[in-house]
Order: C-alpha cells, then structure tokens, then sequence
C-alpha cells in the first residue's frame, strides 16, 4: 500500500513537470551566470526568467526579489539584515509568540547582541492581539516580523492590517510567507510588506531554494557576503537549477493555486468534523475559517504526540506534531502553549497537511484508522481516566 | 532523530504487561505531564519475588517500549535482582535508544525504584 | 562546434552520474529528513551517507560535517561564527590578502563591527610570508583564515605549517578549500586546519550545495538560526537531493582525483609553455610548480582581459579573467595586485582553468587561436609600443 | 553582466578607424591604464569638417566599441556638430550599454572633447 502522506507543510514532492525543467542545467547548461563568455547568458536568462515569474506572482519589480538557499536563510537575512542596518536607529524588534523557530530563534539571538525583543500574545485562534503590537511600538522600534501562516496551527495573521501600523511608524516589516506563498494569494503591496520569506520546497518547488523579496528601498545588510551575485545582496554562485526549479514551481502554483485552495478547503473541513465527530475529548487547534486551506491541528486529550504518530506510520500514515525541524526536542511546541493549552494537552497534537495529490478517500481512511490508536493509548495512558 | 530499533517498535506496537494490578504490593508513579512522560509501574511481589507486573505511560514511542521492557525484565525477578535493571540495561535490551531519548530509559528505572520502594514502606507498615 | 570550456574553477558541469544519483530524491523519497515517519529514513539515511562520505574523504568524523548552500555560506559561517563566539576572548582575526571575496569581504564587514583584521602580504608567486603571520599574532588573535589555494593565479599555500603556528598559538585556523577539494588531498589533520570551507560545483557537484568541516571541540555560533537541523549548527529543511549528489561528486573525485591531477599538470605546464613560447610579453602569475593542477593565469602586456575573453568566445573558447563574480568590477584583481602586478598588467589577465573533460587538441586549439588575438588587440592598443 | 546588444558586438569583432593618423589636427587622449581604461582619438579637419577620425584603445568590449562607433560618427561632422555627440549619443547608436558600462562612453565623449580641444589650441598657434 502507497503512503498516506499528509505532511505537506513540512515539504512536498519536486513537481515532476518542476523537476523537468531543472534538468537542462545541471550539464547542459551549466555556465557561471555571472561570466562574461555567451555560453553562460542561457543560465543568466534562465534565473531572470525565473526572478520575473516570482516578481510577477508577488505584484513585485524582479530587482526586488533575491534568490536564497532556503526560508530558514530568508528569515535571517531579514531580521538580522534589518537589525544591522537599522542599528543606528534604534534597537527594538516586534515580532510574535508564535513564530517558526528561524524567527524565533534569530531574534533569540539579536537579544543577546544588543537588541530588545517584544514577543506579541495571540488569541485562542492564535491571531495576532492589534492593540497589543500598537501598545508595544516605540521609538527605537526598528523591525516588525509577524508571519502570515502559522505552520502549525494553520492560523492566517491580519498581514494587511499590521503593515498598515508598521507604515504608519515608518517601521521594517517583514512576513515569513513560506507557509502561505503558492497556497493562497501573496501580493506585497496588499498585504502592506516590505521583506517577504518564501521556501521553494513548500510548494512543489526543489529543497534548498528560497527567495526574498526586498522593497526597493529598504536598507538590508548581507547576511552572505562575497562575490557581486544578486545585486550585492547575497554571494554565492547562484543554484541555477533550482532557481529554475523554483520559477517553474511558481508558476505551477499561479495555475492550480485557486482552484486547490477551494478543493483542499472542502476537504480540510470535512476531514477536521469528521475526526471531532468521532473521537471525544478532542480539539481543534488554530482559527475555525481563518486558516491554510491545507491545515488541521488536533488535541488528543492524554495521550502523546509521538505514540500517535508512530501509530499512524504503522498503518501508512505520514503526519507530524507540528514542526519537523523540533522532533527531536522534549518541549512542547511554543504555538500551542501561547494559545493556550496546557502542556500535557500540547503534548497530544497532531497535524495533518493535505496537498494536491490527497483525495477524500485518503483522508476517509484516516478517519478509520485514527479512533482505534487514540482508544489503544488512552487504554495504557496514566492520565485518561474516562 | 535516529530511528527506534526492531525491539523498541516490537514493544511499541505489542506492549508487554498494560493495565494496573488490584491491590499492587507497590506502586511508582514517575513523570511530569508537563514535560510529555508519565509512567506508573505496579508490581505484585510473593516470597521477595516479583511475581507480576504492570504498567501505564503517558507519552512518546520510547516511554511505552521501555516500559513494557522494565515490566518484562522484573517479572519473575527476586526485589535484590529487580534493582539491577537500571535505565542501561532497559536500553541494552531493547537494542539501544537514540540519543534524544535516553531520558525515557531513566523514566523507566525511577518508576521500578519507586515501585520497590512502595513495596517496601508498605511491607513496615504491615 | 562545440565550446572549449576553459572555466572549470568557476564551476563545473554536474556529472550525470551525480545527477541520475540526486533524481529519486525530488519526487520519490522527498520525505522531511527531520520527520518521524518511516518514508522520511530514506532521506535521513541517504544524507548520513553523504555525510560519511564527505568526512572519509576529509579524514574526518561524520558529527563534523555541516551541509551548506555554498562556499560564500561556509567562509561567512566559519568566519563570523568564530568571530561571535571568541568575541570574548578577542577581536583580531589574521587573514592573507589574495583570500576569495567570500572571505575577503566578509573580514571588512566584521572590521565595521569591532574586529581588526590584518591581512597578510604574500610573495610574487602568491606565497602566505609565514614569518609575517607570526608576527601579526597577538593576544587578541582569535582566527586565522588563509585559502587552501587561490582561485585566480592557483597558488597552494603552506597550510600545515599555517595550521602548526595556528595550533601553538591556540588559535582556531579555518582554510577556504573550495578550489582544492576534490582536486587534490585533503585531510584535516594533515593540514592541521579547524575549519575548511567545501563547495560542490567546483568538482562536477551541483550548485547550491556546500559543507563546512569543523573539528569537534570548535566553538562556532550559527550563521542560520532556527530549527535542529545539521545538529543545530545550521538551520533549514536539509538540500536533500544536492546533499546526495554532493556526496557521489565526492566519491567520484576519490576514484579519479589522483589520476586526473596528473593529467592535467601535464596538460597545464605543456599549455602554459606553448603560449609563452608564442607570444611575446606574456607572463605566468602563480607559482610555478605549487599550484593547482588545473590553473593556469596570464598576463599579456598592453591589453585587457574583458577583450580577451570576448575574443576567445567568438571563437568558442570560454575563459575568464580570474574570479567570475567580480566580473562586473571596474577594479583589476586584488590578486594580481598583491603579487606585485601594476594595474595595467593586472588588467591584461586571463585564466584558463581545466578540468576532466579538457583535451591536448582543445588547448592545441586555443593556443592557436590566442596569438591572433592578442595580437589584433595590441594593435589597437595605445600602451603597447612595440 | 548584462550582454552586449549586437551593435557593441560588431563594432568590437570589427572595428571601424583603428590606428593613429599621421600629422593629425587634433589628439584626444583619456584615461587611465589603473583603471583598466586609456582611449586615444585622432581627428584630421578640413574646412572646420572632421574629415577623417581613428582611435586606440586599450579597455574591454564597450571601450573598443564606443571608440570605434564614436568616430564613425564624426566622420563627415563639422565640429559644433561633433560636440553635440554626447556619451548619451553613442551609446544610444550602440542600441545601449550594460549599466556597468556606461563609463565606456563617457570616455568616448571624453576623448573626443580632447581631440576637439587640442584642435582648437592648435589653431590658435597657427
Ligand atoms: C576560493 C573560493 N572560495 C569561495 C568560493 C565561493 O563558492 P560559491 O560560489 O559556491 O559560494 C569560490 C568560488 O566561487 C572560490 O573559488
Ligand atoms: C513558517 C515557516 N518558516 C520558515 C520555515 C523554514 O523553511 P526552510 O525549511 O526552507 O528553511 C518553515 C518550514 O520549515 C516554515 O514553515
């Protein structure tokens, strides 16, 4: 039996049609896009291409977006750029309680380097509190980051609203889109932004590419510095296949992206009604509507993450807890405690992705399969007591 | 993370020794919901043998196949035996544990010593 | 007819067997290296071996190795994360002035924020003076950067000496080994380095693709903050398919590394006798013997590099003028210059770089179109007088 | 870089007026070897006509094919005609010029005002 694999949010497969248009460059053209001898224009055209269908699926200029080697660096190069090259000015970074940990952790790490950081609360939805982040601007606030997609819960921020603010204090503002670029529509001049994070693996796009839209304007510091490549924003020898790949997977997405938004939606629905309609003393985490059309986050009172997972892999199910890259940690995820559940509740999430190749039937089995794990562990849980 | 070993999926998926015992001679409860384990190992002892036990845990693939482990290895053990079966020697028998999980194995050699120890507070009481 | 491709140190064409060994890694077993289920052991398990892989070829440890997107990522990782996590101890770091823009440019960001560095003087062939470095060590040294070999003029420099006066003098000692590895040995403790710096496109791996080697015990801060990948040293869902192909790169260069460097040292010094011999006013720049086996760099007195390459191209010959990246600069090479070329000489420079597929009759070819051109060119010339 | 259109192309596989003209009316020379850039224009005048023009150049692509396209344009230029032809001018006969580039014809202009100039001091001594 094929896997069931409803973990979209962590990474998707390459789109065979992506992967086609990767291949001539790996050893056909294979030219430095940056030498001068007329073999290399065909790699140099190549990424142009590609930064124009990103540009263009953004309401952007392509001389504002840079091409990066993942959401992770994209993150960084944004929050550390702005904070360097905004330190003059002052040294005050808002960001959220439950942003992806290469937010979160960047700005860990900014606070140990001289900068002050207020981590916004959210709701029970896990939507950002408005008043809160208005309360907390102040004269030395250089940077605003605020994701537009929870990658766990699911949770769509008010992007518009917060750059709105942000513009009004003539502050940075930055989303990390790599949850929601290529799912749901992503226009910077809507959504009121100044940097935007976008990881090409999150949409049928190659591992190990991303791209990072600066307005022009913006002052950014390189977090790779070296050679000329990107217009002095980010050396290296550019990965041309898998800028090609990304460009592809964009314009791919500009395509299916309405009409799945819709279908994944119906199903995510059906699928959350089901799963609560069958099993007790469970939750939804994340907002009810306000949410990725691919999303569903569930509470399983008394029992563990981990041990449902497992079980789920024995029956061929791929699913996670939330956030791959933290599997190997004891915490509890940080989203689900700011919405506030209790650790133990925390401890007993499950988050199914869907993607473009799920079907009803898929997610009908899982609906089968599930009651029967959570009853299993309940039975041998020390803490389920019904 | 490493993958779980053959033995650890094994007593993952067919838990050994699950439940409670009705009037346990002792019992350990050990854990924190908190930090995503809890285990609780009851044993029925007879002549300074552990003649049964069981076992409850609340949390990850590691904590449950140790668990079950820790109640196998004690079985039939005398309570001088049982106490050498530290957390090392759970993990040995389940082919080892990845690095991130060695804490679960901890987990299991407290709720024995727990257990033992209510065995024997209860035994002076008596 | 086909391209005489003569730019291999800018990078080089992926070889087919590393790309059909990347290929089931887009869309066959495209599982999250970081997941739980058992799809995503395929990914992990293939990655570790690239890992093993690497760290052989090094005579390193597995736990040692750091996937990175570039050679530009591993200098700035190695040398801002020594610099951040020493920074306590001292602010001087000790670099040579032939080193990569990568690093080059890295060290004048880090002099605007605290740190001195002291670049150190070379010899006319491009040789590190070592009595100079031990001069420049103070207590407040806390790394020493020199390249393995220089990518415009191919100079090996006398890294293990560097690495013992490095170690005397409890210093963590990092080489850019990007144009070396894969190439010619290396083993880290041969060379008594901490760090080093390895790109896959520089030895038929793809781009986008790189590792940073650092010795247990090294003390580095993250250039990638955010989840536990690479065991927390740099964050993002892992590059899996250039992860693999960057491995098999490795273990093709094993097979025929040796074999192929004497290939091309023979091609490189009969190529290098041949255009002397048949232009007058020319000259080599590097050193004679220790030097890459691919590397050849000229300068011809009286004309400039870009009208060279152009030339060469219109007879299907790619070349460059030594660093593919600043190719859009005005400035001659900071290479060149350090060696003691006048600007003029350093302007009039070209490198011609080999590689496996780099035949006697292309560069028969080559050597015979170039006097043409050269000559042509000092025609039109108004500083050549002869 | 940005390509070279075809025109700098041509004009660079071919250029126009190569060479110095013997006894001229007018030497124009700019530029800086450090810089990676020296252009000589030579101008022969007739009547206050530029009747003929050539140049050297030492430079990239866009030197030589600025200078080779600056004197073809002169060519048949009275004076106050040739000082209309800005860097604009060339590279706009060129179909445009890489921005990294643009130097290139400001170096034509400018040497072609030297030309101009040491033609007009020439007169005077004359
Ligand atoms: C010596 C050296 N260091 C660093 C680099 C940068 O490598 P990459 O282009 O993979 O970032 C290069 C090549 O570009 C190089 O030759
Ligand atoms: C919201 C969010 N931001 C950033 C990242 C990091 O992206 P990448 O793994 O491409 O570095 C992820 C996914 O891992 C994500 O979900």
């Amino acid at each position: 039996m094929k896997m069931i694999y409803l973990d979209h949010a962590a990474t998707t497969a390459t789109d065979p049609e992506v992967l086609e248009a990767m291949l001539p460059y790996f050893h056909e053209h294979y030219g430095n896009p940056s030498s001068i001898y007329s073999m290399s224009r065909v790699s140099k055209n190549a990424i142009e291409n590609a930064r124009e269908i990103v540009a263009n699926a953004l309401g952007a200029n392509p001389k504002e977006i840079v091409f990066t080697s993942s959401g992770s660096e994209c993150d960084n190069f944004a929050i550390k750029g702005v904070a360097l090259a905004k330190q003059q000015k002052g040294n005050h970074i808002i960001t959220s309680s439950i942003e992806h940990h290469a937010v979160l952790y960047t700005c860990k790490f900014l606070e140990k380097n001289g900068f002050t950081v207020t981590y916004l609360p959210i709701d029970q939805d896990g939507i950002v509190k408005l008043d809160e982040l208005e309360k907390a601007i102040t004269p030395q606030t250089i940077l605003i980051t605020v994701m537009h997609a929870n990658n766990e819960i699911g949770t769509i921020q008010p992007i518009r609203q917060i750059g709105e603010i942000a513009r009004k204090n003539g502050i940075t503002f930055h989303t990390d889109a790599v949850q929601t670029f290529g799912h749901i529509p992503v226009n910077v001049d809507n959504l009121n932004v100044d940097i935007l994070s976008i990881s090409g693996h999150k949409f049928y796009g190659p591992k190990g590419v991303g791209a990072l839209y600066i307005r022009k304007g913006i002052k950014i510091t390189p977090l790779i510095h070296g050679g000329d490549q990107e217009r002095r924003r980010r050396a290296s020898t550019e990965n041309v296949p898998g800028i090609i790949g990304l460009g592809k997977a964009v314009e791919i997405a500009g395509k299916v992206m309405k009409s799945e938004a819709i279908r994944q939606t119906k199903l995510r629905d059906e699928f959350i009604r089901a799963i609560l309609d069958n099993i007790d003393d469970a939750r939804l985490n994340g907002h009810p509507s306000l949410r990725l059309p691919n999303n569903v986050n569930i509470s399983f009172e008394g029992i563990e993450g981990e041990s449902i997972l497992l079980n789920l892999d024995i029956e061929r199910i791929a699913a996670s807890t939330g956030s791959a890259c933290s599997s190997s940690s004891l915490e509890p995820s940080h989203v689900l405690l700011s919405i506030g559940l209790t650790h133990e509740f925390a401890h007993g999430s499950v988050r199914f992705s869907l993607g473009k190749q799920t079907t009803k039937d898929e997610l009908d089995y899982v609906v089968e399969a599930l009651p029967g794990i959570v009853k299993k562990l309940r039975a041998m849980s020390p803490l389920y007591k019904k | 993370m490493e993958p779980y070993s053959e033995k650890v999926m094994d007593h993952f998926r067919n838990p050994r020794n699950v439940g409670e015992i009705e009037n346990p001679d002792g019992v350990g409860h050990v854990g924190n919901p908190m930090c995503g384990d809890v285990m609780e190992m009851y044993i029925k002892v007879k002549d300074n043998v552990i003649v049964d036990a069981k076992f409850k845990t609340f949390g990850c693939g590691a904590a449950i196949a140790t668990s079950s482990m820790a109640t196998e290895l004690v079985i039939g053990k005398t309570i001088d035996e049982a106490r050498q079966i530290t957390n090392k020697v759970v993990a040995e028998a389940l082919d080892g544990l990845p690095p991130v999980k060695m804490h679960c194995s901890n987990l299991a050699e407290e709720a024995l010593e727990a257990a033992i120890k209510d065995y024997h507070q209860k035994q002076k009481k008596n």
